[in-house]
């Protein structure tokens, strides 16, 4: 499972992808990414807040999450 | 002619919204453009650089488009937004919209600025002299 | 660098506003233009015809221009309004306000159209195929 | 005494200035000035307001009339 990120979130990760793989297969829904992510990478503890978006849609935390689904980390936004 | 137009752009040409947004039967048209600010919370800032998950922003502007024109009657609408980096003065978003009379397209620019700056996914750096920051990111 | 630019001219350059409202200072820029519609109550308008007394006309401008300034925090102002014959979708009027933040723009923004068609002695004549009408002039 | 007239007062008076002569010199003040155009061209009854301008000024009913100010008959702007 591949995970865009952006902004801030590609700081912290250090990398514009993050590739899950089969070691990570406990992570099926946004929450679980969510929560993934915070235990993975503290800097995500930090901000404000953050979204995911699953096929360029912001998605709740129950959405699950397929291998073809474009997932994406959308940190606060701050565009205008 | 199309009467919504949405994009995401390198640099943004203010001299063209004019035509983008007359119409015959629009009396009135509003524009807001957001450009880039000399300082900020008294640091001076050197540039602004824009990112953008585009293909997702693009679906938000189109549904901001949409809630604009089924909340006001509007004849016309933009929504532009550019990315990379920006220096002062810069202008960084454009949104405007032209109606019959005033009061709805003062209104829809408003809410077209507004609800662009709470959900389409864009972000912003500032660079200031000796650091950078994510606007927004941390509390 | 004026920061207030008021004129009453022939035709309206609407491509020149952005620099001319644009300033390091200012986050953000409102834009309002007013133009002419090709229907009033069903009635197709082939033009309209604006005359101004214009020595009173750019004083009252300038006091409205004076007490936006006085209101909100702004950095520059706009306020141009054309005369002569206008066809449908030509601007006649054109008035905005660069400031900070964008609230401050939006609001005088609107309150310099709203007073400036209040207050400033500039007629409207509307010409439809078989008639002119001076516009507001009867109850 | 000249008055610049404009929009529909040019139309009512069928001039752009009106010349009040010796005759008039009881028009003293813009209140009086109002009554004086009424009742010469009831087309000034007809419309919803007019206004008086002395000197590029709104004035009010009781501002007097000098020869050498420069008057106007303001009827409904109508700009925008």
């Amino acid at each position: 499972m591949e995970i865009l990120l952006f902004g801030i979130a590609k700081d912290i990760v250090g990398e514009s992808r993050l590739l899950l793989e089969g070691e990570h297969s406990e992570v099926v829904s946004v929450g679980q990414l969510k929560q993934f992510l915070k235990r993975k990478f503290p800097g995500f503890t930090n901000l404000t807040s953050f979204a995911v978006a699953v096929n360029s849609e912001y998605a709740a935390d129950d959405v699950p999450l397929g291998r073809n689904d474009e997932i994406a980390i959308i940190p606060p936004v701050s565009g205008g | 002619m199309k009467k919504i137009l949405i994009e995401i752009v390198d640099t943004i040409d203010t001299s063209q919204v004019y035509s983008e947004l007359s119409h015959a039967q629009s009396g009135g048209i509003c524009v807001f453009i957001g450009s880039v600010r000399e300082f900020t919370d008294q640091e001076e800032v050197v540039a602004l650089e824009f990112e953008t998950y585009k293909a997702m922003a693009l679906k938000e502007m189109e549904k901001i488009a949409n809630e604009a024109l089924s909340k006001w009657d509007l004849n016309k609408l933009i929504l532009r937004h550019a990315t990379g980096l920006k220096k002062v003065e810069e202008p960084v978003v454009i949104v405007g919209a032209s109606s019959s009379h005033r009061t709805e397209c003062f209104e829809a620019c408003r809410f077209l600025i507004d609800t662009l700056k709470e959900r389409v996914p864009i972000w912003k750096k500032e660079i200031f002299r000796n650091k950078t920051v994510w606007v927004s990111a941390h509390p």
